[in-house]
């Protein structure tokens, strides 16, 4: 069983060949082709007899390590006139070139581990929320609804979701393009040009669920500062805003 | 372990923990005394006053906590200016949104919900009468579990925490769904 | 302003801000110039390792941010929840190595260099904010543009991209070279 695990550790077939030329202590500069090719090939069966997922790309290698083999068996033919260059000549070479280039990343991806392990080992102060306090409306709990708390639940849902698809943390902090006081204004300003406005018309031209949100809460708050009236004549019927009269 | 030791963790510490931290806490962690560890913060105060350091030590009752000095509140003010439109009501109904839905639950998990400090949404909630503690979590800290009243209930018009609406109500995206189970049925 | 001041409230900044702040953002609220703000900085991450403080102060590009020192790790743990996060896989770092070296750069050439798919761990890279798009290639398909974030530089305790190690250290060395053509025109 340990084999299994070893075999399936290989991170493709570049892993796999590198830990063959190691195991070999094959000069990475001249590998025997013969041999790699063989034992390479035999990783494979073992890899399908013990119901691994061979993935094309071990397939693919398998191919080229097959070409390779078959190309040095032809004898060089060399040419005088033509100056040919070193990897027309040796059909290892491209082979060798990925192998060296690949290596070189891995060799980083173990420095990188090191320098992770460190970091792991920092630990950050959670962001403080900070609220530059208001006078707070006395009654604010009687007009609080359903819809409230289920608006409040789903924003911090969802904004949780652009942290994870836009995970950079310090544009997060910022992302809130659309603030309460401005939405507030913004209504404050139709409503004092049109009188009543239709709720739906809101939102109508809001693309953004951010924005639509934060709307949302302003015309809440509105309600809650008593600015504006709504009324519904009907059920699902579109809600009509009205400025109260200020007496 | 050295004082210049103790009072480097000790500031480490704080620091990571963010809100106060008991004494007792603290000293079982050093693994020194608490009157040891109690002179030591003492000391630590005195030094970060006299240092002209940013922050400083408050103590509040046997529990510390790292703050930023009042002097420099209108700088601190002046750098978080653009998060001013955080309406208090705003933050204070998602921290109740998150309590009900999960209660009962420690400050730290709707901290890490939110991704944020709620310590001031909790406290206007609490005073509010809309949520309360129901016991502490037995762990470090003992931080104490937090769940809604029966003012809540009323305030919102239900005549039981059954009557919530169930979460898959909510209009997400189906790609939104799946995460928002996760963050609120996982545990 | 002087210094002593500067350096007080740069501290109380960094304390209340507690995510990466940038530069701009500090010398805008002190209203003193950038450079002189950087140089402060400077002089201040000194000094916090040197004075054996319990915190310092971390950069990564043009951003500051306080942590705890890694010294004080087993302390902090034993306060807090050991942090779960079980690092990344070798093919996400042998990924992440490609990127962070050749950015911009598309998947197709990552999976060129690794000689693997590696659709899963550039997915795992996003979500851990270690990786992030920054545009696409004008050719057919598209396809998009890979680099490091800055989460990326402080995850591996980098202050710049100018810090990666030297690629160099680990590209043949000359004599190498010289071997590899030896044995390549022999044949």
């Amino acid at each position: 069983m340990a084999y299994n695990v070893k075999l399936q550790a290989f991170e493709g077939p570049f892993d796999l060949l590198f830990h063959l030329i190691e195991k070999n202590e094959i000069d990475i500069y001249d590998i025997p082709i013969n041999q790699v090719t063989d034992q390479y090939i035999s990783y494979i069966r073992q890899m399908e007899s013990l119901d691994l997922e061979i993935t094309s790309e071990f397939l693919v290698m398998a191919a080229t390590l097959l070409e390779i083999k078959s190309k040095m068996l032809l004898p060089v033919e060399v040419v005088d006139h033509v100056q040919l260059e070193i990897e027309e000549l040796d059909p290892r070479h491209e082979l060798v070139r990925k192998l060296l280039e690949y290596k070189k990343y891995k060799v980083v991806a173990e420095v990188f581990k090191e320098k992770e392990d460190l970091s792991k080992k920092l630990y950050f102060k959670p962001r403080e929320e900070i609220i530059f306090e208001q006078e707070e409306d006395a009654h604010i709990l009687e007009n609080l609804e359903m819809a409230d708390l289920l608006n409040a639940l789903e924003k911090v849902l969802t904004s949780k979701n652009v942290k994870i698809k836009e995970k950079n943390t310090f544009h997060q902090m910022q992302r809130d393009s659309f603030t309460i006081e401005e939405k507030i204004i913004e209504i404050q300003k139709i409503l004092s040009q049109k009188h009543t406005i239709k709720f739906k018309s809101l939102f109508e031209t809001l693309s953004n669920r951010n924005e639509m949100i934060t709307t949302f809460l302003a015309l809440l708050e509105l309600i809650k500062m008593k600015e504006v009236a709504v009324k519904q004549d009907l059920c699902f019927s579109d809600i009509e805003i009205k400025l109260k009269n200020i007496t | 372990m050295n004082e210049d030791q103790m009072r480097s963790v000790i500031e480490a510490l704080l620091f990571a923990w963010s809100d106060p931290l008991a004494l007792k806490d603290i000293a079982k962690v050093l693994e020194v005394d608490e009157k040891r560890v109690a002179e030591v913060l003492k000391e630590m105060m005195d030094d970060f006053n006299y240092n002209k350091r940013g922050i400083q030590i408050i103590k509040m009752n046997d529990h510390y906590q790292l703050a930023t000095k009042p002097e420099h509140y209108d700088y601190v003010q002046k750098l978080l200016e653009p998060k001013q439109n955080k309406g208090l009501t705003q933050a204070a109904l998602e921290t109740l949104a998150i309590i009900a839905y999960k209660q009962p639950i420690p400050k730290g998990e709707i901290e890490g919900i939110r991704g944020v400090k709620c310590d001031k949404a909790i406290a206007t909630l609490l005073e509010k009468d809309l949520i309360e503690e129901k016991g502490r979590l037995e762990k470090t800290g003992r931080p104490i579990l937090y769940g809604t009243s029966l003012n809540f209930l009323k305030a919102f018009g239900l005549n039981s925490l059954k009557d919530l609406p169930p979460i898959s109500e909510f209009q997400l995206l189906s790609e939104e769904e799946e995460e928002v189970k996760d963050i609120l049925f996982k545990k």
